[in-house]
């Protein structure tokens, strides 16, 4: 029968995500932040108690009191690997961080990028100028090539994703809307599971193949969530989720 | 009963196995083959090498489209939901793991599951393509041969004679006579055809086939176009 | 003033082009080739003796006696990087490499694409469980990541890339028809000086920024040329550019 | 005479400098008010990590939409030919030489070209984004930045003590007070204020300041905005 990777609610989309495993969460800041698949998360960690003990994927960690903010307020993040957790109000965070309650492991936004594009692409390790000589690169494999050095880093993978698309076919082929596009396309290839929220659902052949921009072999569940929150909005409003 | 299964059995038989849903990757040449025989009720999406994922059959003549073809250089169409992009991304898909199965032709494959299918040697204008990113990356990388060669040396080998394309990369050998699995570096028979004995398609094949639990009869439609 | 890195004429367009450059010209066999950009470089080289010596970066080696076959025809290549210097009619590439005319450098398909898309992201050398163990990994790095073994590999650029879009703006927004993207973007990112001819020629803002497959910022010049004709339909009707 | 340019008069400075039809990024905060001030007849175009080419400035207010931010997370708007991308492509323009000028603040600025300008030590959360990648890469990196601290020292130093960004990397340096080269590995004045000796601007600065040639006055327009 024609493929079909639409779930019935949030409840299913989410299904098998359990403690301890790595979750990829599109999103630059606000823009791109699938938060209803964030906070029907949550909502499931307040009724069952998991998952907990998450490694967090993201380029921040988290902004007021939603999304990931919400996720490392409730408890259920262990570890986050970001590039810059600092935001207009990254309380939940810096709280937890100096506390010695959460862990960081700190990644120049690029190298993020790159990590994150190899784990998809099946490419272990790959070399970069960025942060050669820096505190960051401590501990890293450097190698010279054409006179000029360089740090050698792993691929990153994740156990699911969870991404923001505007539209989605029943295929999985997705389209983002304006700059939300960011690190959801690497993560939806970086990932085992990969779990789509789209503004609107639409039948195979809907989208341009030329204008796919994450073909539907990335994807494997998909959410029609028509009027999503935005979480830059949600935080300008104040409204903390819990 | 048939003497041996035709390339069109062959490829019908490989089809069988791909199951509802799948990503397939299917070398240039015979191995295209399989896509005309996919279950009724079950729907495999094809990608190919240069950038398009769920393209379809053949255009009618005429019809082609020069800008709209697969790895081998053949016209195709589209189906409803398919997607282009670029060769860094559609390998991206193949090395990342992102193909369900890989269906590829071979001149040796080895029951370590070494595969040599892309050169015969040092003479004339070597020529690799994708066959080497195709072996690793797919979940299952699978070939189907005929199980000698035209002047009736074993295809499946103790070790590759030829010029390798991977190592230990296969895990599945449709033949002209036979299903073979390999696993922990042994070939294990799994189906063979029922007017064949054992030990006359152990004559017929370059290393010991392992027998575990049942074998099968292997039969495919006749008359398959 | 308003960017515009439209050229008047084909010779402007290849303006620089000098004996013993590396070229990636896109496209993958007929699908993307710019046969107008290559006829009018062979153009030159007849009526000026240059640009010859030339290494061409393709996936393949040309195809009857048109575009990069009647380049190594005309005697102007001195090497091929490809992986898979074979087509209907390869006449052109065979009766040189077989008389020992032209150098060959043999790269697999996702390895080439790789190469070239490190080349234009700044990334010397990444690792590939492609041709590990084969006779095209030979004298090459080899690494071992979470116990599997790869094969080290380095970049690829080039000084100049030939490209054919279907639509260009004139900062040099791309996009592509079909399946003639396919090495095009990746090339058009690694090449010093990027020469596009495009179906038309459009005003910036025309192609909406979500629909943009190559950002400007990789193209230098922009050629219009409406009616270009297709590499396998010539090679059909058995056209020599001779 | 002004005692010391304001940022705006820095920032105009710096934008001088942007050669027409140029690709430049601009770090964050500081960095970004460079785009104001380019000169008439000149375009540049502006790239920001998160995925835009040619972004133009802030939308009203209660115009927003969120979705269409810069790499400070403020809400912008496209001007005509902009283009979306993800952030694998965003950086490999950065890291592959494709940016014409990336200008950045600084904590520090070392003789030999290190910068320092993410971290001022162990306290608090750190954080990177993505200075790390813009200090490799772009064409032209150059820094703006007050000449001294709050509290009086020299930003422009000898070697810097705070964590590096990026090793021998910045080029130019635009300050409060002068115009500084960085050419094997030393600092060499361009430009200072017409009434600052430069035994006074020495004295403000940690390492050599060498004179080659010409040292032009250095000045802005007054009540930039």
């Amino acid at each position: 029968m024609d493929m079909d990777k639409t779930v019935a609610d949030l409840a299913e989309a989410l299904a098998g995500i359990e403690d301890g495993m790595s979750l990829m969460i599109g999103g630059f800041g606000g823009s791109g932040a699938p938060i209803e698949l964030i906070h029907a998360l949550i909502d499931r960690f307040r009724s069952t108690g998991s998952p907990k003990n998450l490694t967090i994927i993201n380029n921040n960690a988290g902004n007021g009191r939603v999304g990931i903010a919400a996720m490392i307020d409730a408890g259920m993040v262990a570890k986050m690997i970001c590039s810059f957790p600092r935001s207009a109000d990254p309380r939940a965070f810096t709280e937890k961080y100096l506390a010695g309650e959460i862990e960081l492991e700190l990644v120049p936004q690029g190298t993020l990028a790159e990590r994150i594009r190899a784990g998809g692409a099946g490419i272990p390790a790959f070399y970069t100028p960025t942060s050669y000589g820096t505190d960051l690169a401590k501990g890293k494999p450097v190698g010279e090539f054409d006179g000029r050095n360089y740090v050698q880093e792993r691929w990153l993978k994740a156990d699911v994703a969870l991404i923001k698309a505007e539209l989605a076919d029943r295929h999985g082929n997705l389209t983002y809307r304006k700059a939300g596009r960011n690190f959801s396309p690497l993560m939806a290839s970086a990932a085992t599971l990969t779990i789509v929220q789209a503004r609107s659902v639409v039948e195979p052949g809907e989208i341009d193949p030329e204008q796919v921009v994450t073909p539907g072999l990335f994807v494997d569940r998909i959410i029609e969530i028509a009027d999503a929150q935005q979480e830059e909005a949600l935080m300008r409003a104040g409204v903390a989720y819990s | 009963m048939t003497e041996k299964l035709s390339n069109a059995q062959i490829a019908w038989r490989a089809a069988q196995d791909i199951q509802d849903d799948s990503y397939v990757n299917l070398g240039i040449g015979f191995p295209e083959m399989v896509a005309k025989f996919q279950p009724p009720g079950r729907q495999a999406i094809f990608h190919t090498e240069n950038g398009i994922l769920n393209f379809g059959e053949s255009p009618a003549a005429g019809e082609e489209d020069w800008d709209l073809i697969n790895a081998g250089k053949k016209a195709v169409t589209l189906k409803p939901g398919a997607a282009f992009f670029h060769h860094a991304d559609s390998f991206a898909m193949v090395r990342g793991g992102h193909l369900d199965v890989a269906i590829l032709g071979a001149y040796e494959v080895a029951e370590n599951g070494d595969l040599a299918n892309w050169s015969t040697g040092p003479k004339g204008v070597p020529a690799v393509g994708g066959a080497m990113d195709l072996v690793h990356g797919a979940k299952r990388v699978a070939v189907i041969t005929d199980h000698v060669t035209k002047d009736g040396r074993p295809k499946l080998v103790k070790r590759c004679s030829l010029p390798l394309t991977g190592v230990g990369c296969v895990t599945r050998v449709y033949t002209s006579l036979a299903v073979i699995d390999i696993e922990n570096g042994r070939f294990v028979l799994r189906e063979k055809l029922a007017g064949m004995s054992l030990e006359q398609l152990q004559a017929l094949t370059g290393a010991e086939l392992l027998v575990q639990g049942e074998i099968r009869d292997l039969s495919a439609p006749e008359n398959l176009q």
